[in-house]
């Protein structure tokens, strides 16, 4: 993959290899797994890949110093979401050899959109981000400085949410409830 | 052992297999179909129990039933009168005794000759510890089947000591063979009696250790109140007996409503009902039972006749022509006899009305719309032995 | 480095990741033994294993001897791959919550800043591991057991959760360590002789904790997924040979790990009252501490399962979310209060 | 594949291996007649308690047990189940025949339902005869199993056809 | 590297060392235990008699109901555990936030049990 | 009424007999009282379903104690206990039926129980051989069904109007009807009786029970 | 519902907690912890409890006393007895009598794989040639070794108990054992 | 590490996610394509959140979970219905919502 070779190349300290490396080699299965989710025939096989892409993301997050996004990642994500998923599967038909049809008879629509896509937003991308490098990870404990990259802690994430974002936060609670009553709805109208 | 090739096996297997698919006429676009059994732990062995459900609603539950089947009508039609008796043993193969007793009475009706009082009282005495052996077992294995396993232990563990008592003076633990048409085999053994008494000490013990082990627990409780409700009339009318049909409200005993001549009028005992029909009301009126039992056995040792175990009956038994029913309450329910004789060496028809077969028959109706668990509770509650079953 | 050689990162980790294997299969041998087939035995008033080995004390290697040697059979309907997957997943969750786990001052593994906010991630993933491995068998048994054991884990992930808040909001930080520490530090009623373990403050939240693990650990009163008088054995019915060995150690090495958990988080974890709280002694003296602390939860679980009948499916639903959950919801506002208000 | 089918297996680790099959036999819950009351006293009873033995009677579904003990009346109707759970049963598994129906009908051997011994379809170890036979004889059984399983040569048993009868 | 990769870095390495004992045994396994394919053998069991239908429940929609309170009340534990962390600076204003979010929550699972989702009929 | 010799009369079993008698007129064919013991009646085939409303609405027979058949011929086989030197009289084939008569080779019969009256009755219907079937009693008393399909099953006697008349204990591919007396025991005739070799006399032929201990004392010299 | 709720749930633990101490400390708490004692378990293969006399665990035979009578094998449910005998000369009992003929036992198998331990044969031997006893321990990995001749049946005799003495109020005579 | 490394990786999931969600008969897989573009929305997020060294990324990530928890929770509740009402989830035989 591309991704592997540009993330070698741009090594540019030893220390940085074997996160390059480590985001090499998740960037892969993600990749691959996300693939699989979109083209496998079998609804579980899918739900376990996205498990792979999501508990894949959570790995990047964690090299980006994103602790709490990450471990909240596996507990909302992983440990419900799919789950969620999973009995939404098994409640519907799961037949155990996959379905004989999985893809509508508009997929090349489908891969050409995504192809299409793909190559804007590579293009775009390269053009706009081209050299920014993340800042290197702090060797010493440090708080938020922009100079290097450090893991944020809970803390502070608790601070940031119940100060600039109390009204975001407050929504979503709302965004909630409104969420499970009309899912209940939904899912009981008899 | 003959062997047989291996081919000539498995088409033998294969064709049995064909039975297995009855099953498939439950099986509908909608719904599923739940299979318990033959091999499953909760039908005792090898009931089968075939649920069709909606989620886990049972939509129609039907047992099927068969696998223990032996033929015994069968088999009696050619059997002499006291090899019947061996063999009526193993149909409640718990209450081994409680079985040739109503047998016995039948053909001795036809015979006209009555067993001497010492008989009949050790005859009610071994009735009440099969009793006991077979109920408490219940109570062990019911909690058992609704994830309690320690009641089960304890159960097994004070059985044994009622099992010793028979197994003193009937030399089997499970099959006595005790009874014989006149009398008995044998006389007790000498100090049974203290040890028999101190042993319904113990059971008292046991029951009480129940009570606050299974029936006080609240768990226990919320999985067997209001579930399983079977109605007086409706249990009369699938002949439901024993503790079923008390816990229905119905205050029927055999052993005081059709006196058959055991000692059972002389002590002095209660009937225990129970108005709601429940789950736990049958698990309640079977603790009652328990020690009703013990308390039975005590009196009757306390009293014991002295004088001969057998009257007079020739060596070689035939029996005259007729035909005679006599029924008693069996730890599973009423079991009754009827002996059609034509004055052979056995006996030409004999119809065995086992208990168990019409405690089951309710299961189609009172399992109409309950969960999967619950189907597990009713069946324990309503307390089944294959053998009295498909006999 | 202890020995004065120089490993490598990588080297020294593969070590403590066999000192955690160890850390982790021996407390699931020893609760297997102790209670499994001893304890429970002299409930029952019989004996349990007495003859692999001197009072049974072998019974387990046998076991895994057995087991080793067990044919592996992969029904012909089920799906392989996931059907094999399943138990690796099963054991990896309750692996991967020990590493948390602090044993004493500088005897842990890692030190992360959302501890336990990861050990309760990781542990919710096994519901996914038990849902696969009920559906990949392709038995109804296995799918009912497996729908009914993910229900429940979710039911009850909520309430530990909830009751892990209270903690968290005294101790003011979700690291174990910090926990430990805040416990071990902490004053009671303003006398600090004794440190204030949470099982007195939190009391209500140790309750719900504790109900909350016997259902995460599917034991009696909330085995119903795999109720054996109905599922058989629910989602494990097809497993066989080393695949089920491997499900029976995760039930057990569960058992530990929670119990290390609510060893650490209401009973002060590795400290004891009385000896300094960082001294060196308690590195050696931590882990000892902690097994002990764990043994007796772990008494406490087996103790109950052995007792109790099993509830209903739904009544343990309901009881999750008509009463753990809003009494631990109450049990938060009521810390919050008390906190903020003092 | 297997090192023991082909018989390369060191001795010392042969032995090894059968010990440990010896003192860990998972009993398959599954009784068909009165008999199974006594094997329920053999596996529940404290009196007996067949678990210090290391005989488990723990899994419900055949695919975790190594033994299953045909304590009762053998129907035509439940052989196809009884050799189906047989065979579903993994490798290695043992047998025992409890009781004199299921060693060759015992008292129904006239029967037109019955089986006349449950060696006529799967292949068994132990005969324990009895009717019932007492716990402590169905001890006796496990014992006398136990003590084939520790001189057992696996290379033989797994060798050749699997359906077998003796 | 910080040491907070490293920790993370042993959390990997420790799933490796785990996989790899597992499998390790399970490929020890392979060498000494048999392989005796029967066709029967490989047939789902049921109770000792043939499967029926296919292994399809339709489960009760209620599972799904209970999955979702979950998914919702997980989210809301997660902005519940780093507001504990700093309820102590928070103060009132902190416990009133919560309290609203909480309530607001809880009122979403009272509607699911008036609603009557929560009882089995 | 057949020649039941009365020593006391039964009022409680008499009216049970009246009040069929009144309900079905001469559809009651015979009937026997013994009393202080039991009571049969045999009914018209026809009137078999009817009896049992009349039992469980006029009578309040509520309790469904069974519900069998019989077949009436005896066994061609014996025991099968053949022994070449022994010379059995040959088997008799005349049927012979029991109380309250019959007269054909099957015959139904069910016991209900009034609990508050405390008194049972036998009731018989014959079946005729060229239409073994009787109507179906599962409609009035429930337990009835699987007793009538086990019946179906065993002797091959249909229930007019039963809803599911299928095996209830038999593999289904098993054929004949085994409670029937032709059904054979093929066991017991394959298998040779071992009790066929000359046999030493009795030590003493007495027909009391005493002769046991007699014989144990004489044989223990 | 119970009064207080989780009433029953406590004592259902204190039923099982009791029992556990009784099992651990038969000797009560302050004695030496002996679980072996406690437990009501009888160690099979190093102990082995003692079944009652009359138990019925294998049919032993005294051959002299057999006449080859056959009435057991008559009367066997399991037709599981299987006898050959012929006859032969044997001395006068009395000095001077006739000699007698007498009954010689050439086979007397009884097959336990099929007996259903009913005691049908005993009870009918009138000859006293056949006990119980109590002895259990004979399974056999083959089925034919199941069938016990007459040498086997012989050796059984030695663990035939003594027959018990009745209870008081019964009429029945002791009878004994021939040796 | 460069920023793209994360935005390619991000753009990768985008594109597979809207190719599912065009494509996938399966309604339940549709849901599952949106939870790719909604998660590779998120690592752009956090990536963004690193290189600016705040807080706001992550902190929109967490609300976008949520977000997408709701969304999940009523996507398959649809889906349910839908099921319920016509045995399928098949979303060519549903085209238009008709039912
Ligand atoms: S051998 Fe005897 S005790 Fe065992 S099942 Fe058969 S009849 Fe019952
Ligand atoms: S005990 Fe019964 S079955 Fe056994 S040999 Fe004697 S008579 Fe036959
Ligand atoms: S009945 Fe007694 S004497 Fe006659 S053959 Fe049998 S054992 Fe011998």
């Amino acid at each position: 993959m591309g991704l592997i070779v540009a993330a070698a190349r741009n090594a540019d300290a030893p220390v940085l290899v074997a996160q390059n490396i480590a985001f090499g080699v998740i960037a892969a299965i993600m990749v691959f797994s996300a693939f699989r989710v979109v083209t496998t025939r079998n609804v579980v096989h899918a739900a376990v890949y996205l498990v792979m892409v999501l508990s894949g993301a959570a790995a990047q997050f964690v090299l980006l110093g994103a602790e709490f996004v990450a471990i909240t990642q596996l507990l909302v994500y992983v440990g419900a979401i799919v789950v969620l998923f999973l009995f939404g599967i098994m409640l519907t038909r799961a037949p155990i050899r996959g379905e004989e049809r999985a893809t509508r008879d508009s997929w090349p629509l489908g891969a050409f959109t995504a192809l299409v896509l793909a190559g804007l937003l590579g293009y775009s991308l390269t053009n706009g981000f081209g050299g920014d490098r993340l800042p290197r990870y702090c060797t010493t404990a440090a708080p938020l400085a922009g100079s290097c990259l450090s893991p944020s802690g809970t803390r502070a994430i608790s601070d940031a949410i119940f100060s600039t974002y109390l009204i975001p936060f407050e929504v979503t609670s709302l965004l909630l409830l409104a969420a499970l009553i009309g899912a209940i709805v939904i899912a009981r109208r008899d | 052992m003959t062997a047989i090739s291996d081919r000539q096996k498995l088409a033998y297997v294969n064709a049995q297999a064909a039975d297995g698919r009855v099953n498939l006429e439950f099986e509908t676009e909608e719904g599923m179909t739940l299979n318990m059994g033959p091999q499953h732990p909760a039908t005792h062995g090898t009931l089968r129990i075939v649920a069709k459900l909606d989620g886990e609603q049972v939509i129609h539950c039907e047992p099927v039933m068969g696998y223990m089947h032996r033929g015994y009508e069968k088999l009696l039609e050619v059997r002499t009168y006291p090899q019947v008796n061996t063999l009526v043993n193993r149909i409640d193969w718990l209450g081994s005794f409680t079985n040739e007793v109503p047998f016995i009475l039948a053909s001795e009706k036809l015979m006209g000759v009555e067993a001497p009082p010492r008989a009949q009282w050790i005859r009610t005495i071994l009735f009440e510890l099969g009793r006991i052996a077979n109920i408490s077992l219940f109570l062990g294995d019911t909690a058992l089947h609704m994830g309690g396993m320690t009641a089960a232990f304890y159960a097994f563990r004070d059985r044994e000591f009622v099992l010793n008592q028979i197994e003193a003076v009937t030399g089997g633990r499970f099959h006595p063979n005790f009874d014989r048409i006149g009398g008995l085999k044998d006389d007790f053994p000498k100090g049974w009696i203290a040890d028999t008494k101190a042993v319904m000490a113990r059971l008292r013990d046991f029951c009480d250790e129940i009570e606050d082990l299974v029936v006080g627990n609240e768990i226990f409780q919320a999985r067997t109140r209001g579930i399983g409700i079977i109605p007086g009339d409706i249990a009369q009318s699938y002949g439901l007996s024993g503790a079923n049909l008390r816990a229905s409200g119905v205050d029927w005993d055999l052993r005081r409503d059709v006196p058959v001549g055991l000692a059972w009028d002389q002590c002095d005992w209660t009937v225990w009902t129970h108005p709601d029909g429940d789950s736990f009301s049958r698990y309640w009126v079977r603790l009652q039972e328990v020690r009703e039992a013990t308390k039975i056995v005590d009196q009757l040792c306390d009293g014991l006749p002295s004088g001969p175990i057998m009257a007079k009956v020739p060596r070689i038994i035939k029996v005259p022509e007729g035909e005679a029913w006599v029924a008693t309450e069996n730890p599973l329910g009423e079991m009754g006899y009827y002996v059609v004789s034509k004055g052979d060496l056995g006996p030409f028809r004999v119809k065995i009305r086992t208990a168990s077969f019409n405690n089951i028959s309710v299961i189609p109706w009172v399992t109409r719309g309950v969960y999967v668990p619950d189907v597990i509770s009713i069946l324990a509650s309503l307390y089944f032995i294959l053998g009295d079953i498909d006999r | 480095m202890i020995l004065g050689l120089h490993l490598a990162y990588w080297q020294t980790s593969v070590i403590r990741s066999l000192g955690v294997l160890v850390a982790v299969l021996l407390p699931a041998g020893t609760f297997v033994y102790i209670f499994l087939f001893k304890m429970v035995s002299f409930m029952q008033s019989r004996l349990g294993p007495m003859e692999a080995g001197p009072y049974g004390s072998m019974q387990l290697l046998a076991e895994v001897g057995k087991f080793i040697q067990k044919e592996d059979i992969v029904p012909d309907n089920a799906d392989r791959r996931l059907f094999k997957l399943a138990p690796y997943l099963v054991v990896a969750t309750v692996l991967l919550v020990y590493l948390v786990v602090p044993f004493g001052p500088k005897m842990r593994f890692v030190n992360f800043d959302g501890g336990i906010f990861y050990a309760l991630a990781v542990s919710s993933i096994s519901a996914l591991g038990v849902l696969i491995a009920g559906w990949a068998s392709a038995n109804k048994y296995s799918l009912m057991g497996g729908l009914r054991a993910a229900g429940q884990l979710i039911a009850y992930e909520l309430p530990m959760v909830l009751a892990v808040v209270g903690v968290v909001i005294q101790a003011g930080t979700m690291n174990l360590s910090g926990i430990v520490a805040a416990q071990a530090n902490g004053k009671m009623f303003g006398f600090g002789g004794l440190g204030n373990p949470y099982f007195i403050t939190q009391f209500v939240g140790m309750v719900i904790f504790l109900i909350a693990v016997q259902a995460e650990l599917t034991q009696t009163p909330f085995d119903m997924p795999i109720a054996e008088s109905e599922l058989v054995t629910g989602y494990i019915t097809e497993y066989s040979g080393m695949r089920f060995l491997l499900f029976f150690i995760a039930e057990f090495a569960a058992v530990g790990s929670f119990a290390a958990v609510a060893a650490t988080l209401f009973m002060g974890g590795w400290a004891v009252p009385g000896i300094k709280f960082d001294s060196g002694v308690m590195n050696v003296l931590g882990p000892i501490v902690l097994m002990a602390k764990m043994t007796l939860i772990a008494g406490v679980i087996f103790f109950v399962r052995f007792t109790y009948p099993r509830f209903r499916e739904d009544q343990l639903q309901k009881f999750a979310w008509t009463i753990l959950i809003p009494v631990a919801l109450a049990n938060i506002l009521v810390t919050t209060v008390l906190k903020v208000a003092f | 594949m297997g090192l023991v089918e082909s018989g390369k297996m060191p001795k010392p680790l042969t032995n090894l291996l059968n010990i440990s099959r010896r003192y860990s036999i998972w009993i398959f819950q599954w009784g068909l007649a009165c008999c199974a009351i006594e094997m329920g006293a053999a596996l529940g009873s404290p009196r007996y308690d067949v678990m210090r033995l290391g005989v488990i009677p723990l899994p419900a579904s055949p695919r975790q047990a190594d033994l299953v003990c045909i304590s009762g009346t053998v129907t035509d109707k439940m052989v196809p189940a009884i050799r189906r759970l047989y065979d579903q049963m993994p490798d290695p598994k043992y047998v025992i025949s409890m009781g004199s129906c299921a060693n060759c009908g015992g008292p129904y051997w006239d029967s037109y339902s019955v089986t006349k011994g449950v060696d006529q379809i799967i292949p068994v170890d132990v005969y324990v005869p009895g009717c019932p036979p007492r716990p402590e004889a169905l001890l006796e059984g496990i014992v006398l199993l136990q003590e084939r399983i520790r001189h057992e040569d696996m290379a033989e048993r797994w060798k050749g056809d699997p359906i077998v009868v003796t | 590297m910080s040491a907070f990769l490293r920790e993370y870095l042993t959390v990997a390495i420790f799933t490796g060392v785990a996989f790899g004992l597992l499998a390790g045994v399970l490929s020890v396994g392979k060498l000494i235990r048999p392989v005796r394919p029967q066709a029967e053998k490989y047939f789902n069991y049921e109770s000792g008699v043939d499967a029926v239908g296919t292994g399809w429940v339709q489960s009760p929609i209620r599972y799904y109901v209970f999955a979702l309170l979950f998914v919702m009340f997980d989210v809301e534990a997660v902005f519940i555990f780093p507001w504990a962390t700093q309820l102590e600076i928070y103060g009132w204003f902190g416990a009133v936030e919560m309290g609203i979010f909480i309530v607001l929550l809880a009122l979403g699972l009272l509607y699911a049990w008036r609603k009557g989702v929560l009882r089995w009929t | 009424m057949s020649d039941a010799p009365a020593p006391e009369t039964d009022e409680r079993r008499d009216r049970l007999v009246e009040v069929l008698r009144s309900e079905l007129g001469d559809r009651v064919v015979d009937s026997l009282v013994k009393p202080g013991d039991d009571v049969w009646v045999r009914v018209a085939t026809d009137a078999w379903q009817e009896t049992g409303r009349v039992l469980r609405d006029a009578l309040r027979c509520n309790f469904f104690d069974f519900l069998s058949a019989i077949d009436w011929l005896p066994s061609p086989f014996g025991k099968s206990e053949d022994s070449p030197l022994d010379q059995r009289p040959a088997l008799s084939t005349d049927i012979v039926t029991g109380y309250a008569g019959g007269e054909t080779r099957f015959q139904v019969f069910a016991r209900v129980t009034s609990l508050p009256e405390r008194v049972s009755i036998t009731v018989k219907a014959d079946v005729p051989l060229e239409d073994l079937a009787v109507d179906t009693w599962s409609a009035i008393y429930s337990g009835a069904n699987w007793h009538e399909r086990e019946i179906h099953e065993m002797y091959g006697i249909g229930f007019r109007g039963h809803p599911y008349l299928a095996h209830i204990y038999l593999p289904g591919d098993f054929e004949g009807h085994p409670l029937r007396k032709d059904f054979p025991l093929l066991a017991r005739h394959v298998k040779p009786w071992p009790g066929i070799v000359d046999v030493e006399p009795m030590p003493d032929e007495g027909d009391d029970a005493e002769a046991e201990g007699d014989a144990a004392a004489e044989g223990a010299e | 519902m119970p009064d207080i709720y989780g009433k029953g749930l406590l004592k259902g633990l204190g039923v099982t907690f009791r029992e556990m101490t009784k099992t651990i400390f038969p000797d009560g708490m302050t004695k030496r912890p002996s679980p072996t004692k406690g437990a009501a378990t009888v160690q099979y293969p190093h102990e082995k409890e003692a079944p009652a006399p009359r138990a019925r665990g294998v049919i032993a035979l005294k051959e002299d006393n057999c006449t080859v009578c056959m009435l057991c094998a008559r009367s066997c449910p399991d037709w599981c007895i299987y006898i050959e005998g012929h006859e032969e000369k044997a001395p006068p009992r009395r000095p001077g009598g006739k000699p007698r003929t007498v009954s010689a036992l050439d086979r007397f198998d009884i097959d336990y794989a099929l007996c259903m331990y009913c005691g049908i044969c005993v009870e009918v031997c009138p000859f006293d040639a056949l006990f119980w006893s109590p002895e259990y321990e004979y399974s056999e990995p083959r089925i034919a070794d199941l069938l016990h001749d007459k040498t086997r049946l012989g050796e059984w005799m030695e663990t035939v108990p003594d027959f018990e003495p009745y209870e008081a109020g019964s009429e029945v005579k002791v009878r004994k054992v021939p040796r | 590490m460069l920023l793209n490394e994360f935005l390619f990786l991000a753009a990768a999931l985008f594109a597979l996610g809207v190719y599912g969600v065009i494509s996938r008969r399966n309604g339940v897989m549709v849901l599952m394509s949106i939870e790719l573009i909604l998660n590779s929305v998120n690592i752009n997020l956090v990536a963004f959140g690193a290189m600016n060294g705040n807080l706001t990324g992550q902190v929109f990530a967490l609300f976008i979970i949520a977000v997408a928890a709701a969304e999940v929770g009523v996507g398959l509740a649809i889906v349910l219905a839908i099921f319920r009402n016509r045995r399928s989830v098949d979303l060519d035989e549903v085209d238009l919502m008709k039912g």
